[in-house]
C-alpha cells in the first residue's frame, strides 16, 4: 500500500503518487485464511453437500476468490477508486453521452427499502406504489416523446434499439409482408448497424448531405419495397437537428416502413421539439443520459421505449395496465407481442432515479435543461471558433448546434502535426475528460463536444482556454502533447499488444 | 435556471452575445422547422423542492411490501441475500458511480481494474478460461450466448430445457426469432432434463444446446450428463450453453469442469439488491475459443509508455462502435456498476465463504423442504430425491393464490407461484420456495405453521363450497 | 476547475496535479444569483417579516453566503475531499488516537431513520429501542471498565475528563472536604492539566520514573491530604503498563483521593486487565477511538465515563433506569448529582456505532482486537528496532510494549542532523500518515507509534521499510527530508505567519 | 482473528518470532501484574455476523417513534428539518468521514479549507469577526463561553436570562460550579428577559451575561436592548453572550449587530440529523479581541514554501497539546464532521435560500399560532403581541401528559412539555410548538384538528371526574 520509490530531490518529481503506485489485484492481495465475511450460525440440524449430492455434482475445491479481511477490501477499492477521473470531480464533455450532473437526492430515493428490497414477483396487489411510479415514468415519457404507448423494459440504448427493430419486423409480418433492409445514415451511432444485423435484418447506409443532413436523393433511391425501417438520431450525431424530416418522414412512411428515433441525443430538445410530432413511429430513451441515471463507469443504463398505436400491439410483455378501480397490474397475454427482452419489468431502480429527476424538474425544467444544454454548448462552439483555435479545429458541419457539436482536427493534424488523439490526451494533463473522438466516422479526425445544461460557463471558459493552450503550445514543440498525457495514473497504453495477447483475468 | 443549472442572467446575456444570436430561442428556430416545434409547454406536473420529491417518493416506496416488511420466500431468479455495507459504500463513491464507459484508460484504471478484477472472479466461479465485463442480466445473458452460437455455427435450431428460467426462454424465442433461429423445448422428466428427449432433439442443425444449473425447480441437473449427449449426439456438436447460479458454486461442480461451453447466468444474488427486478447484472463465461465471438466489454492487462501495469478495453474489433454491421453484438452500455457489487461481494465473501454459505443455505434449503413437505395438502412437485440446493417445489391442494394471499396477511410471502410464471399444466398447485442465509430457522418454522395453517383452512373452504 | 499550468515536457513533472489546482473557496465559486435551494412552495397565507417584526429586530441584509448551483456545490467538496489523507485510503499509525479501521455497517444503522431522525425529546416510552440501546452499551461499557455505573454523556475524551474531575470535586464536597490539587504525570496527555484547570484545581505535576511508570517517590510526597484525585493513562502514552499500578492506587486511596483513568488507551487491554480491578474510581472511554466511531477529521467523539459506587450518587443527570416492567426511562431528578454537562443525552449517533461494533466482536473480539493491537506494535516495534534503525530511533523507555510504543529521534538528529519532523513529512511522500510527533514532551524528539490491529503485516513491514529507507536517504543527503514533502497537495506551510498575522475567513 | 483482523496463523508465528516471544500472552504476562490481569473472559454476548447486527439495531429502531413515523412538532432545541441528499454523500466520503484531527496539514487540505470555509459562513451569519472551528453543541458552548469570560476578566458571577434553554443553564451551572463563579438567574416578563431585572442583576462583579434569541419559548427578544443595557449598567461592563439559533439568522438581526460581544449556539438545525440529541455541533464566534482567548481549533490561511495558498491549525498556543493547564480550554476533538455538514448545508440554502426558509418557517409559525391559539381549551402562554419566528409557547387548560397522549394515540406529537422542561410553576400547562419547513399547512391543519379534539376530550374527563 505504500509507494515507497525515492522521490526526487527539490521539488522536481519523476512520478506523481498514484503512478508511483503499482497496480495490485484483489487477488493479489490478501492471505490464506483470511476472511470479511463471518457466516450467520447454522441454526437447522446439520447436512453437508457429501450427504445430500454425488459427487460427480459437487464442487471438488473451493474457487480461488480473494482471503481477505474487510478493511484490506476497504483499502483496495477506496485507493483503486482515486485512479479514476468521474463528473463529480471534473468537466465530462463526453459527446453523445450527456454526462450531467447525477443528483444524490436519486441514490437516497432509490435506496429506500420500498423500492430497494422490492422483489419483482412480489404480487401487484402488494408492489402498487412501484407500479404507479412505472406508469406515470411511463406518461412522462410518453409526453416527451409524443407518443402514447411506452415500454420501460429495455436494459439500455441499444437493447431499446433491438426492440424496436423487432417490432418493425413483428409489424410487418402482422401484415404479411416480409421486408429485409434497414437504412440508417452513415452518421449513426455503430449500435444501430449493429442491431439491425442481430434483428435479421441487413443494413443499407444513407449519405449525409453537405449541411449534415440526411442525402435526400441517396434515401429516395434507396427507399422501397423491402425497406422496413429507417433509423435516425435528430438531432443527429452532429448535433445537427435535419431540416427535412418532414420530408424524410412522408418518404419513409411512403413505401410503407417505420421511422426509428434514436434516443440518445433526446436532451437537445425536451419539451421544444418531440419525435411523435416529427413522424417519428419508435423512440428509445436513455434513462441514463437524458434522465441522469448516473453511468456507474459503463451502466447500468435503462433504454425504455416510446410506440405509435400502429405499433402498440406487439409491445413487450409484461404490459403495466390500469385496472377501473384505479389499481394497477402486469398484463403478460398479449398475444401479438414480440414477447420478453429480459428478466422481470426492466432496471426499476433507474426508473426510481428518473422518475425523481422529471418530479424535481417538471415541464420547465426539463425544457430550461434542454434550452441550457443547447445555449452551452453554442457558446462553447463559439469560444472554441475564435482566432487561434478556429482555423486547427474547424467546425465540421453547419453554423450553429444544438447540444453537442463535432469539430474535425483535419487542419490541426496537417498544419500542427497534432492528431485528435494527441489533443484528447493533452487534454487530461489539464484535468478534463476529452470529449469523444473519432465518431462520427465521417468527419476527419473528428472532436465531439457535448457540455450538457449542468456546467458552468466558466467551466466552458476554462476548457476552451485550455484546448487554445494546447495548440499553442503545439505550436511551439508538439511533441509535448504527442507524448501526453504526463500526470495521469498511466501514461498511454499499448492496446495492440493488449489486443494481441489478450490477458483478461489474474493469473492465479 | 433550475437547481442543476447556473445560468444567471448576466450569464446568459454574455454567453448569447458571444454566440451572436438574441435570445436561446432563435438558436432554436434557426435550426428547428416550425411545424416540428412544440409550441405548448409539456404537460407534466411542475416541478418540486428536494423534500417534495422525497415525501413523494417515500409515499409510493410505503405502498410496497418490500422484503424488509414482510417474510419473504420469493426466489425464482432474484434471491433476498444480505448485501454487505462496504458494497454500498463503494457502489456510492463519485469515482466509481458517475464516470462513463472508460474509454480513457489513463484516467479509468480504477473502473478498468475493477473489470479486470471481476473478469477473473467469474472465471474461477465458473471454472471457464475468459469473462466478459458484465451484460445487461440473466435472460438476455441467455438469449446473447445464444446468438454468439449462431455466429459461431450459423445452424439454425436451438435446443432448450424446459429447466430453463421461463423468462430464459421467452427472451431467447424473442432474439432467435429475429436472426431467425427456431427455439425447441425439451420437458423435464421428474424434475429434471429429460435425457432421452434432450438427446433426441439434437442433430447437426442444432447451433446450441441450453440448461440450467440448477434448474428453473431448483433441482440440480447432471450438467456432465447433459453436455456428454449434447456433444455424443452428432458429429458436429452444438455448443452448450448453461444458465448457472453463481452463490451455488461454491458446492455444486463449475460448468467448466461439466463439459460446457459457455455459462451465462442473472449476478443479482452477488451484492446486488432486488431493486424490484434490476439493474443487476449478467456474467458471460466461455471457452477460450469464444473469446473472439463474445459481446460487451473486456478489460485486458497491458502496459504504458513508462512501462506501468495497466489495463485497457481490449478485443474492441468485436464491438460495435468499430464494427457496426458486423459486431458480435449490439452491446454498449452495460452493469459496470453492478458488476463492480459483484466482485466486491465476491471478495467480502472469499474462498471460504462462498462454500461455507452454500452450505448453511443448502442445510437451511433441506430442513425446510423437510419440514414444508411434512404438512397436510403439501407436497414436493418432484421426487424427494431429488438434490436441491438453494430453492424447491412444492405442490400444495389448494388454490395457491388463495394460500398466498392468507399468508400475505400474516406477514410471510411463501414463495412464487410456479403456474402463474410457467403456465405449465403440470405446474398447477406449484409453489416455488426460496431459502437464503437470511431465513432462519425461525424463520422457516414460521413459514411451516403459516403455510400450514393457510393451506388446512383453503382445503377446509373448498370442502365446505364443494 | 481545470489546472492549466502547462507542464514539461518528457515525464519530468513540476507538480502534481492536486498540488497545480489552486485552493479556491466555496465563497469564491458560484456568481450573483445562482442557487441550489428550491424553496418549498409558501402553502399559508403571506406574511412578512417586516409585518411582524419591528425593523430593528430584522436582518438588514443577508448574509453573504454563497450564491452556487447544487453541481458545483458538489464538485467542490469531492474535488476538496481529494485534498486529504485518510484511514480507508492509507495507514495511519497516529500514537494515541487509535486509528482502527471504521466498519460501514456502523454507518448503515446509525442512518436507520428509526435512529436518524428520532428527536432527543420523544417521550421516553416511544423511544424505547433507543433506550435499550444506550442501556446495554452502558452495560458492556460497565463490564470492560470494571466500574458499575456509566454515563454517555460526554461529547469526547477531554469532556469526559471534566465529568470525571467535577465528580471527583462534588464527592469532597459531599464528605465536607475541600481539596486543591490534582496530580497528573509529566506524561499526560494535555487535556488532563488543562481539564484540571477548568474543574478549578492546582495541577501537580508527577515526575516519571526511569522504566516509564509513576516516580512513586515522587507521589508519595505529592499525596497529601489536599489532593483530589490522581489522573492517569494506563497503559501511559509511552504505551507501557505501569507495573506499581495496585500501589499507586493505594497510596492515592491512602489520603483519600479519587484515582482517575484516561481511557484514550484502552484498545491495548479490552478484555485482558480493567481499570476498576486496578482501583480506579473514574474511568472515560473514547468511543472514537477504542470503539471505532469515525473521527470525522477531527469529530464527532464521544466519552461515556464509568465509575465506582462511591462516586455513582454525583453522576451528571439524565441517567437511564430500568422499571419494574422492564420498560426504560430517564431519571432527571437525582439531587446529589453534578447536573448537566451538554443538551439532551449525549452522542446518541456515536453509540449506536459502538454498540453495533460491541455487537459484531462480542467479549472474544474485543480480546481479539486488543491482542492484535498489541501483536502489531510489539512486531512493528521489533521491525524498527533493526540494524540501521535502532541505532538512530531508540525506543525511549522499556523493551516491550502494548498498544503503541514512542521512538526517540534525539540520534536521529544529532547523526544524520534529520529532525522527526523531518521524518514525518518524508514519510508522507511514502503515502503514509505520519505517527504523533514530540509527544509525550519528555521524549526528545518524540515519535509515538500506534499501528492499531486492523493493519496487516505486509503493511506494518511496508512502513517500517520506509522508515528504514529514508533513514538510509538522510545518510546520503539529509536536504531531501529536510525539504519533504513534495508530493504532497501542499509543501510544508508557513504557519509562523499564519499565526503571526492570522487570517481566519475568507474576506469577501 | 475476527473479519477486522487479519493476523493469520503464519502471520502470529512470523510475528512472535520476531518479537521474540512465544505467544501473545507472554507479552502481557511480561508487562501486566498477574492481580490485574482479567482471568476470565468478558460477560458479553458473542460476536455476531453483519447481517445479525443489523437485524438487531433494525429491531431497535423500529422501537422507537421518529420523526419518520410520526407527524412531530418537537423542537426545543433541535429540529426536524430537510436535510439534503448531497450533504450525507459527502459525509460519507472516506475523505472527510476517517481522518483524525488534521495535525499534519499537507495531507489535510480538505478539512482544513472546510474549517476555514466554515468559520467564514459562522462569521456571516453572526456578522462576527471571527469564528472557532466547531465546539461540541450548544448548551456545552454557552458554558465554554462563560469559561472564556471568566480567564477575560476574572470575575465572579454570571447573569443568566430565564429565556436561555434550560440546558444551556443547567449546564453553565455545572461548568461554572467548578471554576468558582456563580449564577444568578434573571426572570422573564411577558415571555421576554426582563430588563428592569436584567440591568439590576448587573454590576462591576458580573464576569458576563447571557440571553437567547430566540429564547427558549420562542418569543424574539430585544437583543440590542440586553446588550445595551448590560453595557451602560457600569463601569466596567461584563461579557455580553447570546445563544443565537442560526437558521433564523436570514431574518433576525445578527448578534454582531446587537452589541453582543460573543455569539455560540446550536448547529444542529444546519443540515445535521436528529439522531436522538447528537451528535450536531456548536459554534463559537466572537469579537476580534477574544480570538487568542477562544476554545477550540481555528484554521487560519497561509502559504506552502512554493508559495500555494494553504491551511493550517493556528493559534494552538491556546491549546491544551501545547499550554495544558494553562489553555483556554480543554477541548481537543470536536464535531469536525458535523461542521462540514454545516457549511455544505448553508452553500445549498444560499444567501437567498436561508432569508427565504426563514420567512416560510415564520409565516406557517404565524399561521400554526393563530389557528392553536383559537382552539377551546389553548392560548397562547405569553402576550401573542410578543413576535415568534419558529416555534412559540401555549398553555392548555389540561394536563399536557395527557394531550400529548392522545395526540401521540393519532400520529401526532404536538410538541414538547415545557414543565417537563424547565420544572417552573408558570409553565404548568406549557406546550412549546416548533415548525420547520417540513411542516406543511396540511401538517398544521392536522395539528390543530387533533390538539383540539384531545384537548377537549381530556377536559370533558376532568369535568366529569369532578
Ligand atoms: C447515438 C447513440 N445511440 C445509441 C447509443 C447506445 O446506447 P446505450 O449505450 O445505452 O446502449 C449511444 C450510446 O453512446 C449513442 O450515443
Ligand atoms: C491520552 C489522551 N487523553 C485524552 C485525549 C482527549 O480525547 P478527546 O480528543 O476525545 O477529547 C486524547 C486524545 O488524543 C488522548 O490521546
Amino acid at each position: 500500500m505504500s509507494a515507497a520509490a525515492a522521490p526526487p530531490s527539490g521539488s522536481q518529481l519523476s512520478e506523481t503518487p498514484l503512478q508511483r503506485e503499482p497496480a495490485v489485484t484483489i487477488f493479489e492481495r490478501g492471505a490464506p485464511g483470511r476472511r470479511a465475511f463471518q457466516c450467520p450460525a447454522l441454526d437447522v440440524p446439520a447436512v453437508y453437500p457429501t450427504e445430500l449430492l454425488p459427487a460427480h455434482l459437487r464442487r471438488a475445491a473451493p474457487p480461488a476468490l480473494p482471503e481477505i479481511s474487510e478493511p484490506e477490501i476497504v483499502r483496495h477499492y477506496v485507493r483503486l477508486s482515486k485512479r479514476n477521473f468521474d463528473l463529480d470531480s471534473g468537466f465530462y464533455p463526453l459527446g453523445s453521452c450527456t454526462m450531467k450532473h447525477n443528483p444524490r437526492l436519486h441514490e437516497r430515493v432509490a435506496a429506500l427499502p420500498g423500492h430497494a428490497r422490492l422483489h419483482p414477483l412480489q404480487d401487484p396487489a402488494r408492489a402498487q406504489g412501484a407500479l404507479e411510479l412505472m406508469w406515470n415514468l411511463q406518461g412522462a415519457l410518453a409526453e416527451v416523446s409524443g407518443l402514447p404507448h411506452v415500454c420501460l423494459q429495455p436494459s439500455a440504448g441499444s437493447h431499446g434499439e433491438l426492440a424496436g427493430v423487432l417490432l418493425t419486423r413483428a409489424y410487418h409480418e402482422d401484415r404479411g409482408e416480409t421486408r429485409h433492409k434497414v437504412l440508417t445514415p452513415d452518421t449513426s451511432h455503430g449500435t444501430n448497424p449493429a442491431t439491425v444485423t442481430m434483428a435479421g435484418f441487413e443494413v443499407v447506409a444513407l449519405a449525409t448531405n453537405p449541411d449534415g443532413g440526411i442525402d435526400l436523393d441517396d434515401l429516395r433511391a434507396k427507399a422501397d419495397g423491402d425497406v422496413a425501417c429507417l433509423m435516425l438520431t435528430n438531432p443527429n450525431t452532429l448535433g445537427l437537428f435535419d431540416p427535412n424530416i418532414v420530408e424524410i418522414a412522408e418518404i419513409v412512411h411512403g413505401v410503407g416502413a417505420t421511422l426509428y428515433y434514436d434516443g440518445a441525443n433526446l436532451n437537445a430538445v425536451m419539451g421544444l421539439s418531440r419525435p411523435g410530432d416529427m413522424g417519428f413511429d419508435i423512440v428509445h430513451f436513455n434513462l441514463h443520459k437524458s434522465f441522469t441515471q448516473p453511468h456507474g463507469g459503463g451502466g447500468p443504463g435503462s433504454g425504455p421505449i416510446a410506440v405509435s398505436e400502429r405499433i402498440a400491439p406487439y409491445l413487450p410483455v409484461p404490459v403495466i395496465v390500469r385496472r377501473e378501480d384505479g389499481s394497477f397490474d402486469l398484463d403478460e397475454d398479449r398475444f401479438k407481442s414480440i414477447g420478453r427482452l429480459r428478466g422481470f419489468q426492466g432496471n426499476y431502480g433507474c426508473f426510481v432515479r428518473s422518475y425523481a429527476y422529471i418530479c424535481s424538474l417538471g415541464a420547465e425544467g426539463l425544457k430550461d435543461a434542454s434550452e441550457t444544454a443547447v445555449l452551452n454548448a453554442n457558446y462553447l462552439l463559439a469560444r472554441l471558433q475564435q482566432a487561434g483555435v478556429a482555423e486547427y479545429l474547424p467546425l465540421a458541419y453547419g453554423k450553429l448546434c444544438l447540444h453537442e457539436f463535432v469539430l474535425s482536427g483535419g487542419p490541426m493534424k496537417r498544419e500542427l502535426g497534432l492528431k485528435t488523439l494527441d489533443l484528447a490526451k493533452r487534454l487530461l494533463d489539464h484535468g478534463f475528460h476529452p470529449p469523444t473522438v473519432y465518431f462520427p466516422l465521417l468527419v476527419e479526425e473528428a472532436l465531439m463536444v457535448e457540455p450538457t445544461e449542468t456546467e458552468t460557463r466558466e467551466t466552458l471558459d476554462a476548457f476552451a482556454a485550455a484546448i487554445a493552450a494546447i495548440l499553442r503550445e503545439a505550436a511551439e514543440d508538439p511533441e509535448i502533447a504527442r507524448n501526453a498525457p504526463y500526470t495521469t495514473p498511466v501514461r498511454r497504453l499499448d492496446e495492440v499488444a493488449a489486443a494481441k495477447h489478450p490477458v483478461i483475468r489474474q493469473a492465479l | 435556471m433550475s437547481r442543476y443549472t447556473a445560468t444567471t442572467p448576466a450569464d446568459l446575456q454574455a454567453m448569447l452575445d458571444a454566440i451572436g444570436v438574441g435570445s436561446v430561442q432563435e438558436i432554436f428556430e434557426r435550426q428547428i422547422p416550425e411545424p416540428v416545434r412544440l409550441g405548448r409547454s409539456l404537460e407534466l406536473p411542475p416541478g418540486m423542492p428536494e423534500q417534495d420529491v422525497y415525501e413523494h417518493l417515500r409515499a409510493l416506496a410505503a405502498r410496497n411490501v418490500s422484503a424488509e416488511d414482510e417474510l419473504c420466500f420469493l426466489g425464482a431468479g432474484m434471491y433476498d441475500h444480505y448485501v454487505p455495507a462496504l458494497v454500498d459504500m463503494l457502489m456510492e463513491r463519485s469515482e466509481f458511480l458517475t464516470p462513463y464507459t472508460p474509454y480513457q484508460p489513463e484516467i479509468s484504471q480504477g473502473g478498468l481494474q475493477v473489470m479486470f478484477e471481476y473478469q477473473t472472479a467469474i472465471c474461477e466461479l465458473t471454472a471457464l478460461p475468459v469473462s466478459n465485463a458484465s451484460v445487461y442480466e440473466g435472460p438476455s445473458a441467455v438469449a446473447s450466448a445464444g446468438y454468439m452460437a449462431r455466429l459461431h455455427n450459423g445452424r439454425s435450431r436451438f435446443v432448450v430445457s424446459a429447466g430453463l428460467h421461463p423468462h430464459s426462454i421467452a427472451t431467447l424465442r424473442t432474439y432467435a426469432h429475429g436472426f431467425g433461429v427456431e427455439v425447441v423445448e425439451v420437458p423435464l422428466r421428474e424434475g429434471v432434463t429429460d435425457p432421452d428427449a434432450w438427446a433426441g432433439a439434437i442433430d447437426e442443425d442444432v447451433s446450441a444446446v441450453f440448461f440450467a444449473q440448477p434448474n428453473f425447480y431448483g433441482a440440480v441437473e447432471d450438467a456432465a450428463a447433459l453436455s456428454a449427449l449434447a456433444t455424443a449426439a452428432c458429429e458436429k456438436p452444438p455448443v452448450v450453453i448453461a444458465q448457472v447460479d453463481p452463490l451455488t458454486l461454491g458446492i455444486l461442480a463449475p460448468p467448466g469442469d461439466c463439459g460446457v461451453d459457455v455459462a451465462v447466468g442473472e449476478g443479482q444474488s452477488l451484492g446486488n439488491r432486488l431493486d424490484f427486478g434490476g439493474p443487476s447484472f449478467g456474467f458471460f463465461a466461455a471457452r477460450e475459443e469464444f473469446l473472439r465471438r463474445m459481446p460487451g466489454r473486456i478489460a485486458g492487462e497491458t502496459r504504458d509508455v513508462d512501462g506501468r501495469r495497466g489495463f485497457v478495453l481490449t478485443l474492441q474489433t468485436r464491438e460495435q462502435h468499430i464494427r457496426r454491421a458486423k459486431a458480435t453484438s449490439n452491446i454498449c452500455t452495460s452493469q459496470a456498476l453492478n458488476a463492480l457489487a459483484g466482485v466486491v461481494y465476491l471478495s467480502w465473501l472469499g474462498r471460504r465463504g462462498i462454500v461455507e454459505l452454500g452450505e448453511l443455505v443448502l442445510a437451511r434449503t433441506h430442513y425446510a423442504r423437510q419440514a414444508l413437505t411434512a404438512l397436510d395438502g403439501v407436497e414436493a412437485l418432484h421426487p424427494i430425491s431429488q438434490p436441491v440446493v438453494r430453492e424447491f417445489a412444492l405442490r400444495l391442494d389448494a388454490d395457491v393464490g388463495a394460500v398466498r394471499e392468507r399468508c400475505a396477511a400474516h406477514g410471510v410471502n411463501p414463495g412464487a407461484d410456479l403456474f402463474a410464471l410457467t403456465g405449465r399444466a403440470e405446474d398447477r398447485g406449484g409453489l416455488l420456495v426460496a431459502i437464503t442465509e437470511r431465513r432462519t430457522r425461525a424463520d422457516i418454522d414460521r413459514l411451516t405453521d403459516i403455510l400450514g395453517a393457510a393451506v388446512a383452512s383453503e382445503r377446509q373452504e373448498q370442502a365446505v363450497g364443494a
